[in-house]
């Protein structure tokens, strides 16, 4: 490993970004909920802070939408806010600024305003804090024109897309997974972006191919490696961003694999993977398939308290190694 | 004669509320009471260090004077909608602890069905529509069944409580706003402990006392000492009493102090352990609850010592059956998302 | 046609549903901007007021988190509110008590309570009204368990749904096309229900399964009859209900025709055609499809104002001709 | 001589502020764009009724002294947002009306190209950061704006214009307690037309005064005429001052009136022909303002049908800009979605 790359968790990887942001660019500043001294609920901000002063790490009132139609209003006049929500269930409170005037204003004004505001949502279930803190909504934000959506899986991504967010011009909305925050991974030192609109296929492999988004990715290796005891070999995309899709990479796999399976956390019902299944059956990838695209997806019910029905809510690896090995020997 | 009872009834009036409104046996169930509150969340406390109970909680130890002087005057009909730091009014509308516990602890017995947890915590049969897991998401289901109360004309009053960082959600604004228009029976609590997670009333909020923002609803604002029984239920009775003749709603301030960090996550770096240990050795609602039951005679310290034994094991045999009950199928992982019709 | 059954508009559909349904219950009230004395933005409510009074015919002040959060709570407590939003654009402001009270309060008491709440979102694009007034967001609310989401296409329907949706014990969302209320139809006198959760086969056909919603369904009914008189037969799927949804009728209809056409008016991304093609090819319907699965949706844009860019936004008859016939013609 | 000073430093000190601040020329060029704004709406409604704007539109005729009054102090460097009813706000920032006919007329020659019509006319270079389709949509944006003037110190002020009816959403409420606990430098303008569509304020607001909400969020809160252009203007330049002292923001209430209907589907049921009446008759702003300047000898009856000459030809001018427009091309359909990148 390069000296400059270190083992830094995903909630690090986060901080060093923001920090690196704010060092390079006086108009990049942090917004949300008890991110100065209590350091988030999470503790991805954690002491910068003591670091970059309150006025660039700044505590809100709890006023989500307020909160993001100021962060909207300041990008649109030269500022270049981080806008933090406390939990991306919060963000149903702020759909109206990020949808209706974030996403839009661009368009709205004929391209005479840019809207460059990044947003933090710490999403995702396996918390206990049942179902009010624990939704997966990355496909409401996938679902409208203007926005940007992002959903990286590893540390390393998350710092580049993070640095490519802030660097980018429009509206950029991260998908956090919770249980992400203290998963180590190399991360290089210093300034680099990770491309927003690229997959990454994480995995070559020839019989199936698995499109997995956020903490999916990392169950789908562990299946992966399972299977490949028992002679199949998978293919792992990670899908990183929502919208932009890169459908080109999904598309190039499934020609090899000629199978697909979709895995999400998300609701399963109009999730992450109904969107990949689709852009596949009308893609000329259709001609290759060999079996019906299956999706795995979160159970249509909102997220329970008791850990076990918790888990059994959303894919766990067995849940994969069994969808996968179905799919491959022909059983679907 | 005259001038004697003239006397007692001149004594009589210089007692606080409490003492002139409650009955003895109703004075010691509120100690009781706030007894029992501050257990079960000890009690929940430690359960959870010994990994009985996951995910997070949010206790309000150190509140129990003001979910109880809130919740006196209230019936079994009235209802209420609570918070995340919600046990202590659950417990002061009158849930059986044994409940919560099993719901804590994630069990079919529990009063969500092991579905709900500590931030969800309910019991609709005796009006307690809900803690909520969402700051402020309950002020305007409160003005929802108030409105409800006056159009069935079931007299029924309903109390919302909240925290004084939900005073800054734009929910507060609109539900009192129409709750004032509409003259509900409804009734705002705003617990002010002084933060809302790390932040400061100060730094949050652009007056000093959030009753004064009920001007901008036509209502009463009322600043009471959450920490004093007596003052709370005081200001409670007093809503209620507008409430129910159709005067419309109140916002109560009840000023108190959390003893415990937010949640589990707190590094408590927002305040000095001076501040905290001052509410607690100075202004600990029990204690003074407690001092002043003892100085008017209500109870000694033998009928003290009676109570906390009585709860002790209350709470013991609540955590018992919480961890004999059992856990939910997964097969029934479906269930409740909608209403079973035959 | 029965002597009981008379032509009305969509919105007098609504009208009708909702006087009956306040008649036979004094339960049922409705809430909402301006429905009152102004007789709702679009005129549905009209001069119901008159009738039943401002009690049970409420204005609320311009505050849509507050009120959907009162609707929530009177549902819970007795009543049954129909609650309208001015347009469904402004549901973004009340996601909140939509989505983490209404959807999931049932199941995190434990079924200790139901809230028999009905909203109402005159949705869609076509009237000039721009970017933040002219959205379909059904894809959003589809994607939540506990609600029910509905969109009726006939003024038949909206009255039998909406009455159904009123003796619903759970959350029901019906998304309303702006452009369909002075549609008229066929509307018997009376009580009667159309049941949530069934789709409903509009026209029989042998080549090509449309599955179409709302609006989409009217266009393509015209689409298949230019069609026919170049020999091809079009079956059509009216989906009225986004969530349950009847994948029994679509997959028993992409058997017959062996190719499936998806046509909606929302961003075509993450819209209601992703789940109908995902939900076929994971079906046993997968092994029947003669070509891709293919899907028109909206353009990845906000909606214009310019009138003719807004028309080029949505799918418009010859849009669906044009794709039916490829896909018939084997040019996909 | 000293008291001959005196003396007429008196009667100035009597004239109203308006006359103490601005020269003839200003004033004259205020009574010019009043004007400029009713044409405009004038030519707008016109045009709608020949079918060469579709949509719909909400016309701010009868409300032009308050958004000429307001801007006055505002330099174009200064920002606003603005509401559905915008057009009089845009004029008053400085728009030009051909850019403004070409928008609402759907051609790219407008200030959105366009895409947005008459609910999102803009002109950024000047300040104006757009109307806004979401009542109250534009409130915590302006603040954001006035938070990027501060952090960047830029010595910008920010006005954010918003109806009666917005005053009863949650971004209201949010944006004044932000901005009041961060002193920024932004004004909240809340004109006051007595009714949210068709809901007046006493139906759907829980105060007399919206003013009076101020105080919730410890902000001076003043109410003036909206109707005479000085008395606005000089809240205005009051809070300007204040602003950009540092020393936050204010709440100006501009009690006005609405002649039109909301909008195009308005059936007018909720007031009086009368009181519409009344309004246009013995209260509108361009008729007070125009006696007003006759009275202090600032211009004539002459000087008056000039600037009616000059204004019926720019805005016919407009009008011919804009049909002579060409349309946007379908094929341009994805463009400003994203910010076009190198
Ligand atoms: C809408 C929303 N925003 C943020 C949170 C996270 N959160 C939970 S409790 C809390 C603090 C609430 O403060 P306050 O209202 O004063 O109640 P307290 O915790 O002091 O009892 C925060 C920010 C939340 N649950 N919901
Ligand atoms: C969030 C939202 N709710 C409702 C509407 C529909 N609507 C447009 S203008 C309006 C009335 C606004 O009243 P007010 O703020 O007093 O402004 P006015 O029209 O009187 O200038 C309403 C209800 C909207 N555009 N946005
Ligand atoms: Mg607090
Ligand atoms: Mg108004």
């Amino acid at each position: 490993m390069d000296a400059s790359v270190r083992e830094l968790s995903y909630s690090q990887a986060i901080q060093e970004a923001m920090a690196l942001a704010m060092e390079a660019d006086d108009r990049v500043f942090l917004m949300g909920e008890d991110i100065g001294v209590y350091g988030g609920a999470f503790q991805v901000t954690g002491d910068l802070v003591d670091r970059f002063g309150s006025e660039r790490v700044m505590d809100t009132p709890i006023s989500e939408l307020g909160g993001a139609g100021v962060a909207v209003g300041a990008a649109m006049t030269g500022m270049r806010p981080i806008f933090e929500f406390q939990f991306s269930d919060f963000a149903t409170l702020a759909m109206e600024q990020i949808v209706n005037q974030a996403a839009k204003m661009r368009f709205m004004l004929g391209g005479e305003v840019s809207v460059p505001v990044v947003m933090r949502f710490p999403a995702g279930s396996g918390t206990g804090a049942a179902a009010q803190h624990s939704q997966s909504l990355e496909a409401w934000l996938g679902h409208v024109p203007g926005l940007k959506v992002i959903q990286p899986a590893t540390p390393h991504d998350v710092k580049g897309m993070l640095l490519a967010a802030v660097a980018d011009p429009d509206p950029v909305m991260i998908f956090e997974h919770k249980l992400l925050y203290k998963m180590k991974g190399p991360v290089p030192e210093g300034h680099y972006t990770v491309p927003i609109g690229k997959a990454e296929v994480r995995r070559e492999g020839r019989d199936l191919t698995i499109v997995a988004t956020s903490i999916m990715v990392h169950k789908a290796l562990e299946a992966a490696e399972a299977l490949a005891a028992e002679g199949i070999d998978i293919e792992i995309v990670d899908l990183r961003t929502i919208r932009p899709m890169d459908k080109d990479t999904i598309i190039a796999s499934v020609k090899k694999t000629s199978r697909l399976l979709c895995v999400y956390e998300a609701v399963k019902t109009l999730g992450i993977g109904a969107e990949v299944s689709a852009a596949v059956a009308e893609s000329e990838a259709f001609d290759y398939l060999d079996a019906p695209i299956v999706r795995l997806g979160g159970a249509e019910t909102p997220i329970p308290y008791n850990p076990e029905l918790e888990k059994a809510t959303v894919p766990q690896v067995p849940d994969i190694v069994a969808a996968a090995r179905d799919l491959v020997r022909g059983k679907r | 004669m005259a001038t004697a009872k003239k006397k007692a009834d001149e004594e009589q009036s210089n007692l606080p509320f409490a003492y002139r409104q409650y009955s003895t046996a109703e004075l010691k169930e509120v100690l009781r009471k706030m007894y029992l509150i501050r257990r079960f969340e000890e009690g929940a406390e430690d359960s959870y260090m010994r990994g009985l109970i996951h995910g997070t909680m949010h206790l309000s130890i150190g509140q129990e004077a003001s979910a109880m002087g809130i919740c006196m005057p209230l019936t079994t009909d009235d209802q209420i909608t609570s918070t995340h730091r919600g046990h202590g009014h659950c417990i002061a509308k009158g849930a059986d602890v044994k409940r919560m516990f099993a719901e804590f602890f994630g069990k079919t017995t529990g009063y969500c069905k092991g579905r709900g947890g500590s931030m969800h915590i309910a019991d609709v049969s005796i009006g307690n529509l809900g803690a909520n897991g969402i700051v402020g998401g309950g002020i305007p289901i409160a003005v929802g069944a108030a409105l409800s109360a006056k159009r069935m004309k079931t007299g029924k009053v309903v109390v919302s409580f909240f925290g004084d960082g939900a005073n800054n959600e734009g929910a507060f604004h609109e539900a009192l706003n129409m709750a004032s228009i509409w003259k509900l029976p409804v009734i705002f609590v705003c617990e002010n402990n002084g933060y809302g997670m790390s932040t400061s009333t100060e730094r949050s909020t652009a007056v000093k006392n959030i009753a004064e923002r009920a001007a901008a609803y036509s209502m009463p604002g009322v600043i009471v000492n959450g920490n004093i029984f007596s003052e709370v239920a005081e200001a409670s009775h007093a809503a209620v009493e507008r409430a129910r003749a159709g005067e419309g709603p109140t916002l109560i301030e009840s000023k108190t102090y959390r003893y415990r960090g937010h949640s589990k996550s707190d590094r408590n770096r927002y305040r000095t352990k001076e501040e905290i240990e001052d509410w607690i050795s100075n202004r600990d609602p029990i204690m003074l609850f407690e001092n002043e039951l003892k100085e008017f005679g209500v109870i000694d310290e033998n009928g003290i010592e009676a109570i906390r034994a009585s709860v002790r094991a209350e709470i013991e045999a609540g955590i018992e059956f919480a961890k004999a009950s059992p856990s939910p199928q997964t097969s029934d992982l479906a269930n409740f998302v909608y209403t079973e019709q035959a």
